[in-house]
């Protein structure tokens, strides 16, 4: 249905009101733990706590969540975050980014009693682990739908990826959206720039604002008017090169629908934004606990399952829905196989 | 003559005295920007002063033996007058190469170890050597060098973990180390998930070693003669330029040993999840503990506490643990300083008695 | 008497300062020539024209500017005797004021809060350094320890529950005011799109300048020349220096030691200040936790490339801003273009070197000027892995090929102590 | 007797009544009363360490004092910094330059003062008038680093009459200078007392003080033992009034040269960054039991030739053979492994680790030879016995082997290091000015052990700037010139005055 697509979510506004503190309920207690930046990111993080926040409306679910102080961490320091959420008793405990994958694979043994899950996770060894649930994103999907909408908008016949760290994840929304665009218009030039190569360097990649302007500045000047982006916050930067370029020139959000939390001149320019229903993974999770059927294993939330889809915010995009929701009609019914590699 | 005892005895308590008065000081200034945030001061007192878990003393002297490594690496540069800011890129280095070498297991069950962590010491070791070739035939400064290739190391490792890499899932790592290959822990608690890493031994043999070798050879008097003056060294002999370059090899070999433990002790491949940052911590430490084999070991212990009990601070307390980097920021300055106001004092108490004796033998 | 001095002076006078420094301004005045020559004929041939785009040289310029106002600070500091690591942390709190007082009284708040509390940094330094008299890198160190630690700290107490911030981030900033003379601006514009020899590469420039250029930019050039006026032009600048020189001489002729070190590393903390301002509000939109990740030491290092000297400072920061921005600007095709440059410039210098009868090193120059060329000549692009390197090795090749003698302040770092004049 | 003290207060322009300082256990001075009269030169006079410098300093305002008064001009005043003792007029020029040798002559000049004529064309001008007015002939744009000892010491002096100073401190002013440039400072201080000013200056070189100061004041161990005018003292009677010894005079006995050829240079030519010749053809033979003395200027190469022989600069040109072996292209370490001895011209930057404990300075230069070192290993025993050892028989005074070097005075300091290069039986012997600054008592045992050493068949390779010492010790003089030997001659003939106008190249040869 077309109405999955278009839900609009993620409103970083419900970001500052803390669940974990306003929630009382009797549901079950859940443990999120983010990575370092935590709630408040308007973005990816924010969008659990929508989840969460649902799930303390309608399953009067409580929390608590826990946060690194330094982006320097092991993972045995994670894993020890892990444990104790678990020592506490809070079930389902949920690693919020990959980057938890291997502590859970450790610290899910020794709690057996425990629901674990990891969004975006991957079990790290070849033992299965019963009690974890690995809730990943078919990003390539949602990218495909807003690489359609670049396609369809650019007068230029030339639009922009700009990338956190060059990662087999951040690939898989430039392998999408690419995909996207040339399913188009073969013709159309793809910029694809990403902030910096090495993976373990999230500050390059994701906490850059200035890095990100100057990338979506070099694309723009190279006759680029529409920008994706997928690097967290330095997307920021990418939104201000946009805003300041002028009329006719977008950017495209990411993970949750940026429009909501832009500043007033920069909306003018969100053309849409990539939706990563972390919200609806962390819901799903939590009330599967709450049913006493806790999720485990992969899960993969795709367009099918609404797990991916594209913001309308703006309506921006309104003119072209059509084309997007044919295409978004074709993934589901696998007559387009969306690559997750560039 | 006779007040000599009282002497020592003050000396003595000096000793103690400074650590004790930084520690107070830096706990006010913590407590103060906790109070001023309106912070829990009551819950972060309590969360850092309570006996942490059997678990968490695994985990921190886990830690704190890394840093200890990481510690002693720069120590050996500070020794020498060589402001080495490059060890995080060669512990990178180091890391990633045993990684790989580790993953292909040319070599059986130990072995694999042994030619992983000795391909991690060359690796770095050559790393360094490059700052410290810098330094000697072109006069590059080692601290830009250094903070040069630091960047370049971690995006050489980070491309050619893309390269060589194998995808788990949404991030690629280097090929797992085979089970044989593993190093296991040692177990300190009964019923206590976490154990020792096998190889977290490594640093306090590295330790020893660093006294022996600085305090018992003469390849450590030249390194610290270097030091103390170059002027004097060279006059006496000392090859300083190579004395620059074997020190920053040194330096980078201990640097390669950083990851081994975790290496082989838990994450059996270097990925996006491997910790950076141990380097910088460890110049911190290393300044800390004022270069000294112990005094090192302390400051790792108390760095690793602190980055411990930080995790616990926002579940336990509800406080934003960035807190604990400031306190273990005022806690290297007041211990500097308390430290340098001793120092001081013990200056004059040597002056005097110099002095004292010069006027005996002139009576 | 007479016979003595003339037995004791030199046989050659040495040149003076002036002379010096004119014959060194005349070289470098060459050097960017022929550089300038040389990356307009490499655009023409490779047809890589965003080699010297006025959108890569605007870049280049607000990449540039935090770094050189880190490393102005350095100078400040360090030529008062004070090594100072802490800039990192400085440009950190920097960035935070910014943010707070941004945010909370507009932009020219900001930019006067960010100096403040970089101030605030270096005071620390200061109290611990001069009159504490602790090891300037121990103190430096920590401050870069617990800069980054309070401003997250603080951040999440400012800016949390802000419309359109959050507890890493502050909301929108205000940009600064800009100066545009369109007038200039959109033919020099057009005229740099003609991509003629020479002539568009000049227009780029002048486009670059006269477009969207902050005050903020302009107040940063100011005080680079500022800073080398001060410092060498000046009764107070020469008392500066010579505490970094030689504090117990300045001490025996009645000038206030710690005074001037104390000033030294409080205008250093400004300056650093002032940079993490330019941060947050030019080169992007506000503050950001982690959005200052190294430049400091980058600062450092580009102090150091110039030798203590705000000129060739300048010029380190400036060459680390272009080839970061270049890369930024997916500059694959650019940089390869670098290459031919980087290859001529060599051979050149290596022609350079026999003439002056450094046979070995011109050939090994030489050998190098020959492998860019042919790198350059076997590809016809970098690859986008390798892009992300170009700063830092570009740094180290500058280096490493026209080697300075460095010549530190001659009581950097060393700790004095009042009364130990004599 | 005590002819300062009584001359009435008008004419007085320094006074100071009952001074004491304590230093951390030290009683540097101790209630010292003296008077200057105007428009004299009065000399002070001790042994190392009886005070002088400190009381110097204090009148300088560098350091306060515990107790007594200070009168300037007949007006009691209060010293407590030297911008103080700059507004009285007085000027000091210390022991250790206070020279910055990054910046040029004039920065130097001016800074502190830049009120008077400011940085610039004014200031410059100014300097060059009184470098010309005294005959300096120092180039005010000229970077101080670049300056030889004389020049650097007419900076200092000039630094004090820029700011127009009417009392002029010189702590050891002399003890670097040739006779050439004794007699000009001399001169110029006898000028600047003719213009009414009045000097202070400080001195271990008894007769040139009877030379020209009007009176003598004797400090012993911190007090003012008396004030003496010179017409009424010898030397010898001062010497006594110092230190209650007799003034030790170098002299050699009966020569003990054999003809076994130890140190021989060939040609030896160094060139400095520039390429610029700093030695040029130097030919030199030095025999076992002999004392081969190198008189001359200081800056025109000494220090490049000490430098060459242990192999810290490499020579361009020319061989170096030490007894039997071409060491030409040997490490510094290696020749003075084969036993050369060094007792560098700057202590404190070549010959000690200022921060590390007396036995450890005792390995320092001997990292490859027992009794120091066993193999690859620290002999930490050896080391402790040996220095314990050069403490007893060298005389140094020091509470012990731990404590640093830099807690003792720079005389015990020098002695440590005579002994340590003893050490090791060297064959041979550099000593740079082994007596610079050292009071009479140490100078004499220093003396001693280098002809001991001498008798034992070491060579040694003496440079001093104390003519009279050169003349006593050695068994023959080169005079070196702008890089090159410009002369030889037999001690037992030359005079000093010789000796200076070969150095100063106004020599006949
Ligand atoms: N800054 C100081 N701190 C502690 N003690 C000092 C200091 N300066 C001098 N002293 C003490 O005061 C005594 C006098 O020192 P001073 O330098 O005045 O001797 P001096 O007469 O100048 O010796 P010399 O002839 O070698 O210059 C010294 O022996 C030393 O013990
Ligand atoms: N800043 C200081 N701190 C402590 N002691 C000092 C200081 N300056 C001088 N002294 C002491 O003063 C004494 C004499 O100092 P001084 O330097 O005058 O010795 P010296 O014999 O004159 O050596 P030199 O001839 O090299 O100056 C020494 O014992 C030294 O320890
Ligand atoms: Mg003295
Ligand atoms: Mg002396």
């Amino acid at each position: 249905g077309k109405d999955d697509n278009k839900a609009s979510t993620g409103d970083g506004a419900n970001a500052s009101k803390d669940v974990c503190q306003s929630a009382t309920g009797t549901g079950p207690k859940v443990g999120l733990a983010f990575d370092v930046g935590g709630a408040g990111d308007r973005s990816f993080n924010d969008s659990a706590i929508v989840g969460m926040q649902k799930a303390a409306d309608d399953l009067g679910a409580t929390c608590i969540s826990a946060t690194p102080g330094s982006a320097t961490e092991s993972d045995e320091d994670r894993a020890e975050r892990l444990r104790t959420l678990a020592d506490q008793g809070y079930n389902p405990v949920i690693g919020i980014g990959f980057i938890y994958s291997v502590a859970m694979n450790t610290v899910a043994a020794e709690f057996p009693e425990t629901n674990f899950a990891v969004i975006d996770g991957f079990d790290p060894d070849t033992k299965p682990n019963a009690n974890v649930a690995y809730l990943g994103f078919a990003e390539q999907q949602g990218s495909y739908l807003v690489g359609v909408a670049a396609a369809l908008k650019t007068k230029s016949k030339t639009v922009g990826f700009v990338g956190g760290t060059r990662g087999d994840l951040i690939k898989k929304f430039e392998a999408g959206y690419t995909a996207g665009v040339k399913s188009v218009d073969k013709n159309i030039k793809v910029l694809v720039t990403y902030l910096t190569e090495d993976p373990n360097d999230g500050a390059t990649g994701f906490q850059n604002p200035s890095g990100g302007k100057v990338a979506a500045e070099g694309q723009l000047d190279k006759g680029a008017d529409v920008i994706y982006h997928a690097s967290g916050k330095s997307g920021n930067g990418v939104f201000e090169a946009v805003t300041a370029a002028g009329d006719g020139k977008f950017a495209i959000g990411v993970d949750s629908d940026q429009y909501l939390t832009a500043s007033a001149d920069e909306q003018p320019h969100i053309l849409t934004s990539m939706l990563k229903r972390v919200d609806v993974a962390t819901f799903n999770m939590i009330k599967s606990v709450a049913d006493g059927s806790p999720l485990t294993s992969y899960t993969t939330y795709d367009l099918a399952q609404d797990g991916v889809g594209y913001a309308t915010s703006g309506g921006f995009v309104d003119d072209i829905s059509a084309q997007l929701d044919e295409a978004a009609a074709k993934i589901k019914s696998g007559e387009i196989k969306v690559p997750d590699k560039p | 003559m006779a007040q000599r005892p009282t002497n020592l005895a003050r000396r003595a308590g000096l000793g103690l005295i400074a650590p004790a008065l930084a520690l107070v000081i830096a706990a006010a200034l913590s407590s103060l920007l906790l109070v001023s945030t309106g912070d829990d001061v009551g819950g972060f007192w309590t969360t850092l002063t309570t006996k942490p878990e059997n678990r968490n003393i695994v985990n921190i002297l886990n830690y704190g033996l890394v840093l200890y490594l990481s510690g002693i690496a720069a120590a050996i540069g500070f020794r020498m007058n060589l402001f080495n800011i490059g060890v995080e890129g060669q512990y990178r280095i180091g890391a990633f190469v045993a990684a790989v070498v580790a993953g292909e297991a040319w070599l059986p069950g130990k072995a694999n170890i042994v030619l992983a962590v000795l391909a991690a010491m060359v690796a770095a070791g050559l790393w360094a050597g490059i700052a410290g070739l810098l330094r000697v035939t072109r006069g590059v400064s080692e601290v830009i060098s250094t903070i040069m290739l630091n960047a370049i190391a971690g995006l050489l490792v980070g491309y050619f973990v893309q390269k060589v890499g194998v995808s788990t899932g949404v991030s690629r790592s280097t090929k797992a180390i085979p089970e044989e290959s593993w190093v296991g822990g040692i177990k300190l608690f009964d019923g206590v998930p976490t154990q020792l890493f096998g190889l977290a031994l490594l640093a306090p043999v590295v330790g020893v070693v660093y006294y022996v070798v600085l305090n018992k050879t003469r390849f450590g008097f030249n390194l610290r003669a270097s030091g103390a003056s170059e002027t004097a060294a060279v006059a006496s002999g000392v090859d300083v330029k190579r004395m620059i370059i074997v020190s920053m090899v040194f330096s980078g070999v201990i640097a390669g040993l950083i990851g081994m433990p975790t290496l082989f002790g838990s994450a059996h491949n270097y990925g996006s999840s491997f910790q950076t940052g141990i380097g910088f911590a460890g110049i911190a430490v290393a300044l800390l503990g004022r270069n000294h084999p112990i005094g090192i070991a302390f400051a790792a212990l108390v760095f690793s506490f602190l980055q411990d009990r930080a995790g616990l601070l926002n579940i336990l307390a509800g406080i934003s643990p960035e807190i604990v980097a400031v306190t273990q920021g005022i806690i290297v300055l007041a211990v500097v300083i308390a430290y340098e106001i001793v120092r001081r004092y013990r200056a004059n108490l040597e002056r005097a008695h110099v002095a004292q004796q010069v006027e005996e033998v002139r009576a | 008497m007479s016979v003595v001095s003339s037995v004791t002076g030199p046989s050659v006078p040495p040149p003076t300062e002036e002379v010096d420094n004119r014959k060194r301004l005349a070289q470098y005045l060459l050097i960017g020539i022929g550089a300038f020559l040389l990356v307009s004929a490499a655009r023409v041939i490779t047809g890589a024209h965003d080699i010297d785009s006025a959108g890569a040289l605007r870049g280049t310029i607000v990449a540039a500017v935090p770094i050189a106002l880190a490393g102005l600070g350095g100078i400040w500091s360090e030529r008062a005797g004070v090594v100072n690591i802490g800039l990192e942390g400085m440009l950190v709190l920097g960035a935070l004021g910014a943010g707070y007082f941004g945010y909370n009284y507009g932009i020219v708040a900001g930019v006067l809060g960010g100096m403040l509390l970089g101030l605030l940094g270096a005071a620390v330094h200061a109290l611990a350094t001069v009159v504490f008299g602790v090891d300037h890198i121990v103190s430096g160190v920590a401050i870069n320890i617990m800069a980054p630690g309070l401003a997250a700290y603080l951040a999440k107490s400012f800016f949390s529950d802000t419309p359109g911030g959050g507890p890493t981030q502050s909301p929108p900033l205000g940009k600064p005011p800009a100066l545009t003379i369109d007038v200039i601006a959109e033919p020099a514009a057009e005229l740099a799109d003609k991509h003629w020899f020479v002539v568009s590469d000049l227009a780029a420039a002048v486009a670059a300048v006269t477009r969207e250029m902050s005050v903020l930019t302009l107040l940063a050039l100011v005080l680079v020349v500022a800073t080398s006026w001060v410092l060498w032009r000046t009764a107070f600048g020469l008392r500066l220096r010579s505490v970094g020189e030689a504090p117990s001489a300045a001490e025996s002729l009645g000038v206030n030691v710690y005074l001037y070190k104390v000033i030294g590393v409080v205008v250093s903390g400004v300056l650093a200040g002032f940079g993490g301002a330019y941060l947050a509000t030019v080169s992007s939109s506000g503050y950001q936790n982690g959005m200052v990740n190294g430049l400091g030491y980058i600062g450092l290092a580009a102090m150091i490339f110039g030798n203590w000297r705000p000129g060739l400072m300048l010029a380190g920061a400036a060459l680390f801003g272009y080839t970061r921005t270049l890369q930024l600007r997916g500059g694959t095709d650019s940089l390869h273009a670098l290459l031919l440059v980087i290859a001529v410039a060599l051979l050149a210098y290596a022609v350079y070197q026999f003439l002056q009868g450094k046979r070995t090193s011109a050939l090994i120059t030489g050998g190098f000027g020959g492998v860019f060329g042919v790198w350059f000549l076997v590809t016809d692009s970098v690859p986008a892995e390798f892009t992300g390197m170009a700063p830092y090795v570009a740094t180290l090749f500058v280096l490493a090929f026209f080697s300075q003698s460095l010549r530190p302040p001659k009581a950097d770092g060393q700790i004095y102590r009042k009364g130990s004049a004599g | 007797m005590a002819a300062g003290v009584d001359a009435g207060k008008a004419t007085e322009s320094v006074r100071v009544v009952g001074i004491t300082k304590r230093f951390p256990g030290v009683v540097a001075n101790h209630d010292v009363s003296f008077a200057v009269t105007a428009g004299t030169i009065h000399a002070i006079v001790g042994e190392n360490g009886a005070g002088k410098s400190t009381l110097m300093k204090i009148l300088y305002g560098v350091q306060k004092p515990d107790e007594g008064q200070i009168e300037v001009n007949g007006k009691p005043v209060t010293l407590s910094t030297p911008a103080d003792a700059i507004a009285q007029g007085i000027g000091m020029v210390f022991q250790h330059f206070q020279l910055a040798d990054n910046l040029t002559v004039t920065e130097n000049i001016v800074l502190g003062a830049e009120k008077l004529h400011g940085i610039g064309a004014a200031a410059r001008a100014e300097i060059l008038r009184i470098s010309q007015a005294y005959g300096f002939g120092l180039d005010p744009d000229e970077l101080v680093e670049s300056l030889g000892v004389g020049e650097r010491q007419r900076v200092e002096i000039l630094k004090v009459l820029y700011r127009g100073a009417r009392i002029i401190i010189l702590d050891e002013p002399t003890a670097v200078l040739v006779p050439q440039e004794v007699d000009a400072l001399f001169a110029n201080l006898r000028e600047l007392k003719a213009q009414g000013n009045t000097l202070l200056f400080i001195s271990h070189k008894l007769d040139e003080v009877r030379a020209v100061a009007d009176a003598i004041t004797v400090i012993r161990r911190g007090t003012t033992v008396d004030t003496v005018t010179p017409a009424s003292v010898t030397s010898r009677q001062l010497a006594e009034l110092m230190v209650g010894s007799e003034l030790p005079s170098p002299s050699t006995e009966e020569s003990t040269v054999t003809d076994r050829v130890l140190l021989q240079l060939r040609d030896i030519e160094v060139l400095d960054a520039a390429g610029r010749p700093e030695l040029s053809g130097i030919d030199l033979t030095l025999h076992a039991g002999e004392v081969l003395g190198i008189a001359g200027v200081e800056g025109n190469g000494q220090t490049e030739l000490v430098e060459a022989i242990i192999g810290m600069r490499k020579a361009s040109r020319g061989t170096v053979t030490l007894g039997a072996e071409d060491i030409t292209t040997w490490s510094t370490g290696r020749r003075r492994e084969l036993g050369i001895g060094v007792i560098p011209e700057d202590r404190h930057r070549h010959g000690l680790l200022l921060d590390s404990p007396l036995w450890e300075n005792r390995i320092l230069g001997h990292q490859t030879r027992p009794p120091s070192v066993r193999g690859p290993w620290i002999d930490r025993s050896g080391a402790r016995a040996d220095a314990a050892r050069i403490i007893a028989e060298y005389d140094v005074r020091t509470p012990g082997i731990d404590t640093s070097a830099r807690a003792l005075s720079g005389g015990n300091q020098q002695k440590f290091i005579v002994g340590r290069e003893m050490s090791g039986d060297p064959q041979l012997l550099i000593a740079a000015h082994p007596t610079r600054g050292v009071d009479v008592g140490a100078q004499a045992a220093i003396w001693d052990h280098i002809r001991a050493a001498r008798r034992d068949g070491l060579a040694v390779l003496l440079i001093s700037a104390d003519l009279d010492e050169l003349i006593g010790l050695s068994d023959s003089i080169k005079v070196i010139l702008r890089g090159r030997f410009v002369g030889d001659f037999d001690p037992h003939t030359v005079t000093p005055e010789q000796l200076g106008s070969a150095m100063t190249g106004a020599g006949s040869d």
